[in-house]
């Protein structure tokens, strides 16, 4: 049974669609990535899965159709969601973020802390400094720590690697796959860097202006020259 | 020639008809009486109650020229400009011939320039400001149907001054005080005229002045810096939230003695609305106050009073609950000799009423007005239009300007000045040694 | 001086506490309770009617304020606030309105003139030249110890740091799980009961009087500045400037 | 010309000339009445200007409408200034002097803003009182101060006069592109800033023009009435008839404040002979809260959506 199915997915600000027809389909332990230019819907996508937007069409979580679910239910059934802008608490404590994550998993607490603390050792350093005044990795960190806090069995990360250096990238990148592979989280993630996604993600979209353009793996991307004109200049 | 007539005959037409329709407009419809004044403060519905009565009686007696006496009542809600919009109300809505005010001196003040512009008969039966008798004196001829039912507040002082040195300087052996005030006009207004005063007069010198904003809720540090003077006693003037003074004295059991002029404590609710925390300090009341000996008629008002309004409150009528009764009675007593409410006819025949009412043979209250140009002797002033008041014993010429009223610890109350009125002794609370 | 600073002293905490009500509800709603102060009177006379005028025992009153409290909040936040979700000014505006009808209610019921509630514990106490009463002691150690419980609460429960959380960042609570809400609910109904606990407090100070609907506004709002998203000892300062409020006026010679 | 505005000027003329012609109809008593909501409507009008119109909640309106009043009445009583002259004193003071307190105020935003200008109408209640009692006449204010005329019919005439003025500038300022710029700040400041537009100036604008209409108001009210007193103008009910005439007839529109102000009078007015005490307000109150709860958009919008949904069903059966 896949965990997440979309079909058929439009989404509205107002009258403006912002997404248009979106089909997609997430097994688990699967990652999986969409990529796409600013503006091509990206967030807009993860915001539907959530409930945060007006949308027609299926999302079905685990078998469950979530259209009609608050925010609150979605995410207590098991999605958990790191957003572009990471909307942590600025004024509180590394640690403050993480248990405000807690709050629908209540009972798995110290489980879940060991796991972003191991998987995210800095977190553990830096456990009482407020959010508001750390670097844009650490916050990151704390927006996915925030969001695994909730035992999810999906997790939606909106551009991980955005204003991350290269070299925290990789690290970004070794600490998903890691994820991935020991707990099996099934994963969905959302770029414009597009090497980041390929080299993480099993199955890929290419989103533009609200439609999905594209799909496939990483090597059938890579041989599409469409894409390659699009997202790796020239060649 | 004919045309000479027939000018003399339209001439007699119109006098008929002018005279008819005044004539209805004041008298066919009957007689209207407009109340204004706070239908929610004690002393508003005093006022309200006590015209109410002496218009029942009035109409029980046939009412005003074989027509019954009409009331009707305007809130004013002790706001500015709800008091206006009250006045213009009760005369052009109404058409009132005769308003009966229970405002205090900000509303008061308020509503005069419509008073002025309608020429309504208006008789108030609280705002005491000493400005209103001024501006009777400056504009008398705009200002000439205002009359004040209560003695103003400069009477208040010379009594005070009196008091201080019979019973403080002279019993007490007290020869400092420090004066407490509020930042209001009625406040500056008191001081101005205790101070300067008590020294020459009584002997009592006054060390410190200290002036609180009314919304003060803490008075400790207030009253820290009066004991640090060390005066012999502490000389309060509240009118504004003054159980909030008083009951911190109480409960702060301020090692001084306390008196002066504390408005709340003119009624029986002061009593409820501190919890029994306001006990031990005494005020200058006008007349008559909670703990004065009433004349038998004032007492049958009072039982009039209670039986009808017994259980809500106030239940017991403060000063301008009989400044309203008797003042109804003196406007239509004056109004039959005027021949209505004319604005320029009722005045001359309401400066002509006199009630003396008599206990034990004496004179002991009296609802009388000064004229125009009549000195008082003491201050060396006039006060046309005010009540007769009289501030020099053996205060046989007119009502007692005010009393001094005692508030004992176990909510008895007394008067304790002058000694023609007094009730009981002056006495400090128990934690004052 | 002494006596100033020792009731500077002992009053900050209660008056961070009021402030700190009226702030919560603008964290964590975003809306300018207009209508606090009349939490504060209505306090006052459920104390002064139930205690003083029907007799009943002190500490059962302040429970009842405490639960009638709770309630009166969370039916405003029911009528008033939740169908105007969304409008930030139609829910200030009416809470103006209603502040208003309150007010119109008190003196209906209660007349105008202002009530003295009676201290908890009675009794002075006098250091050198200051006097300072027993009632001012146990308020001050009462709120003290109503701020330390708040303070925990909100720092240490899953529900205190929700509403944390929706005040900072009501996507990011939202996306944890969270039901701002419930949250606004809540806050709503435990700010009627801080009112009301503040209120039975403060009765030493402060009179029953409906003339306060207005000016608490001001002052709970001025005091409450510093700590609009953060619970922590910012609050405090909201304490000292309140106080000052208070007796600003009277801290210069006004002759 | 285009035609909608053909037709609304038509309306006004049409508003006007009712009007003129009341005094023919209603008694003196209600002319009262209309008086006074004609300076609600003045003072409503200015607060929507700013607040109505850029979504910046002004509570200190008393404020900028005291400093008219009491520049005017002092002016004229204690210096026995002529009332010509006195009242454009007064207009300039309260633009400039209400300009210069409310300058760092404009900087913040939303309900910082509304808490910062609250404070301003406590200030003012408190300075009054201190400062120069011998001006101001302290707490209990100043009595006698000159009129412009008397009875209820001239000065019926007058405030509607002054109202219908500014009501007509101000619809026809609002139709300028500054207008719709300050509509645009309340709908989103963000993008009206992003266009290029100094939000900052307009605002200032916006809060000149109210202000200087606050400031002719407060002059005129100051010699109708006839007199003033700090608990009169700073005062929470004041501001409340204020901001919710504006709203409650419809924000952001010239009609709403003046309905919302006419009906707020008369509907308090209506209550007296029926509740003469406090049980007039609890009821005036209320109405307020259930209309406002009921139509936040105002009783203007009220009466179009009603009037629409009938000409719908007329057109329907026809």
């Amino acid at each position: 049974m896949s965990v997440l199915e979309i079909n058929q997915l439009s989404a509205f600000y107002g009258k403006a669609r912002a997404l248009n027809d979106i089909s997609i389909k997430l097994d688990k332990g699967e990652i999986m990535a969409v990529i796409g230019a600013n503006g091509a819907g990206k967030s807009t996508l993860l915001d539907s899965i959530v409930g945060l937007t007006r949308t027609t069409g299926d999302i079905r979580f685990e078998g469950q159709l979530l259209n009609e679910c608050s925010a609150a239910d979605i995410v207590n059934s098991g999605v958990g969601y790191a957003t572009e802008r990471f909307n942590l608490f600025p004024y509180m404590s590394v640690y403050d973020n993480l248990m405000v994550g807690a709050y629908t998993a209540r009972d798995d607490v110290e489980q879940n802390l060991e796991l972003v603390y191991d998987l995210f050792p800095r977190l553990k350093e830096r456990e009482t400094q407020e959010t508001g005044t750390q670097s844009g990795g650490e916050r990151q960190m704390v927006s996915l720590g925030r969001a695994l806090m909730s035992s999810p069995k999906l997790l939606l990360i909106d551009e991980p690697t955005i204003g991350l250096a290269p070299k925290v990238c990789l690290d970004m990148a070794a600490a998903l796959r890691d994820l991935n592979q020991s707990t099996s989280l099934t994963i969905l993630i959302t770029e414009q860097n597009v090497n980041f996604a390929m080299s993480l993600a099993q199955n890929l979209h290419v989103l533009e202006t609200g439609m999905i353009r594209m799909s496939g793996t990483p090597e059938e991307l890579k041989a599409n020259p469409d894409l390659n004109k699009a997202y790796f200049g020239s060649s | 020639m004919p045309n000479k007539i027939t000018k003399k005959l339209k001439r007699f037409a119109c006098l008929i008809a002018v005279t008819a329709f005044t004539a209805s407009s004041a008298y066919a419809d009957g007689v209207k009486v407009g109340f204004i004044g706070s239908l929610s403060s004690d002393a508003g519905l005093s006022a309200l109650r006590g015209a109410q009565i002496a218009i029942d009686e009035l109409n029980a007696a046939g009412g005003f020229n074989g027509e019954p006496i009409e009331y009707v009542k305007a809130d004013t809600r002790e706001d500015v400009t709800e008091g206006i919009k009250a006045y213009e109300y009760l005369a052009e809505s109404e058409e009132v011939d005769f308003i009966l005010s229970g405002s205090i001196d900000d509303v008061s003040l308020g509503w005069l320039p419509r008073m002025k512009e309608f020429r309504i008969p208006t008789l108030d039966t609280w705002t005491s400001y000493i400005g209103i008798i001024d501006m009777v004196i400056e504009d008398y001829e705009g200002m000439k149907t205002y009359f004040m039912n209560v003695a103003s507040d400069e009477a208040l002082a010379t009594l005070y001054v009196d008091f201080g040195r019979d019973i403080l300087a002279k019993k007490m052996g007290w020869d400092s005080v420090v004066i407490l005030h509020e930042d209001t006009a009625f406040g500056g207004a008191i001081n101005g005229l205790v101070s300067e005063l008590l020294a020459p007069e009584s002997g009592i010198e006054v060390l410190d002045t200290i002036v609180y904003d009314t919304a003060t809720v803490d008075f400790s540090p207030i009253f820290n810096r009066a004991v640090d003077t060390g005066a012999d006693f502490i000389y309060l003037i509240s009118s504004v939230n003054s159980q909030v003074v008083s009951s911190q004295y109480t409960k702060l059991q301020v090692p001084k003695a306390m008196t002066g002029v504390n408005v709340a404590a003119l009624g029986q609710e002061y009593w409820e609305d501190t919890g029994g925390e306001g006990g031990g300090i005494s005020t200058l009341s006008p007349v008559p106050s909670v703990g004065f000996a009433l004349d038998p008629a004032s007492q049958e008002f009072v039982n009039t009073y209670t039986a009808k309004y017994g259980d809500s409150r106030p239940r017991f009528p403060h000063f301008n609950g009989f400044n309203a009764y008797w003042g109804i009675k003196q406007a239509f007593a004056a109004a039959k000799d005027a021949g209505g409410f004319d604005p320029d006819a009722w005045p001359q025949e309401m400066l002509k009423q006199d009630i003396k009412l008599e206990k034990d043979g004496e004179i002991w209250l009296r609802y009388g007005f000064w004229q125009p140009g009549e000195v008082e002797e003491r201050t060396g002033r006039t006060y046309p239009h005010n009540i007769k008041f009289d501030i020099t014993p053996p205060y046989d010429n007119g009502a007692p300007s005010m009393v001094v009223i005692q508030w004992y610890e176990n909510g008895e109350t007394a008067v304790i000045y002058p000694p023609k009125y007094a009730t009981g002794e002056f006495a400090v609370p128990s934690w004052v040694k | 001086m002494l006596q100033i600073l020792i009731q500077g002293l002992l009053l900050s905490g209660l008056y961070a506490l009021i402030a700190v009500g009226f702030t919560l509800i603008f964290s964590v709603g975003r809306v300018l309770n207009l209508a606090y102060g009349a939490y504060l009177v209505i306090g006052g006379y459920v104390y002064f009617y139930f205690a003083q005028s029907l007799g009943l025992p002190k500490p059962l009153v302040m429970a009842m304020a405490v639960v009638c409290g709770c309630l009166v909040g969370v039916l405003k936040y029911r009528l008033i606030v939740k169908p105007l979700k969304g409008n930030h000014v139609a829910v200030e505006i009416s809470t103006l309105i209603l502040a208003v009808v309150i007010q119109a209610g008190i003196v209906l019921l209660f007349k105008d003139s202002p009530k003295i509630l009676h201290p908890i514990v009675s009794g002075v106490w006098r250091v050198g030249g200051a006097t300072i009463t027993f009632n001012i002691l146990t308020a001050a150690v009462s709120s003290w110890l109503i701020f330390g419980g708040l303070y925990l609460f909100v720092r240490k429960t899953h529900t205190g740091r929700a509403m944390e959380a929706v005040s900072m960042d009501t996507k990011g609570a939202v996306i944890s799980g969270i039901r701002p809400d419930r949250i606004n609910l809540i806050t709503w109904g435990y700010i009627w009961r801080l009112g009301c606990n503040c209120r039975g407090i403060f009765c030493e100070l402060y009179p029953a009087f409906p003339g306060y609907v207005g000016c608490a506004v001001n002052h709970c709002g001025c005091g409450g500045y510093r700590g609009w998203y953060r619970f922590d000892l910012g609050y405090l300062a909201g304490g000292p400037y309140y106080w000052i409020h208070g007796n600003y006026f009277n801290l210069f010679d006004r002759r | 010309m285009t035609n909608p505005t053909k037709k609304y000027l038509l309306l006004w003329a049409i508003f006007i000339a009712v009007m003129l012609l009341l005094p023919e109809f209603v008694s003196k008593g209600t002319l009262r009445t209309i008086i006074f909501a004609n300076f609600l409507a003045i003072f409503a009008i200015s607060w929507d200007v700013l607040s109505g119109r850029t979504g910046y909640i002004s509570f200190g309106h008393p404020f900028l409408i005291g400093i008219g009043a009491y520049t005017s009445a002092i002016l004229s009583y204690r210096f026995d200034m002529p009332i010509e002259l006195s009242i454009p004193l007064a207009v300039l003071t309260t633009t400039i002097g209400g300009t210069l307190f409310f300058l760092p105020a404009l900087r913040l935003k939303g309900s910082y803003f509304a808490l910062v200008t609250l404070a301003f109408m406590e200030l003012m209640y408190q300075l009054v009182q201190v400062i120069r009692p011998d001006l101001t006449g302290g707490t209990r204010g100043m009595s006698g101060i000159e009129t412009i005329t008397r009875g209820a019919v001239n000065n019926y005439y007058l405030s509607f006069a002054l109202m219908v003025t500014i009501a007509i500038s101000m619809w026809l300022l609002m139709r300028t592109r500054f207008g719709s710029a300050l509509s645009a700040i309340g709908m989103n400041e963000e993008s009206v800033r992003g266009s290029g537009l100094s939000t900052t100036k307009l605002k200032l604008a916006a809060f000149m023009t109210s202000a200087f209409i606050a400031g002719l108001g407060g002059a005129f009210y100051v010699h109708y009435l006839g007199s003033i007193a700090p608990r009169a103008l700073f005062d929470i009910n004041f501001l409340f008839t204020i901001i919710v005439s504006a709203l409650i007839g419809g924000a952001a529109t010239i009609i709403g404040p003046m309905f919302g102000a006419l009906f707020l009078t008369i509907l308090l007015e209506a209550l007296r002979p029926i509740l003469p005490g406090v049980e007039r307000y609890l009821i005036y109150g209320s109405i307020a809260l259930i209309v406002y709860m009921f139509k936040p958009q105002g009783l203007v919008v009220l009466v179009l959506d009603t009037l629409d949904k009938l000409r719908s069903i007329i057109s329907s059966r026809s």
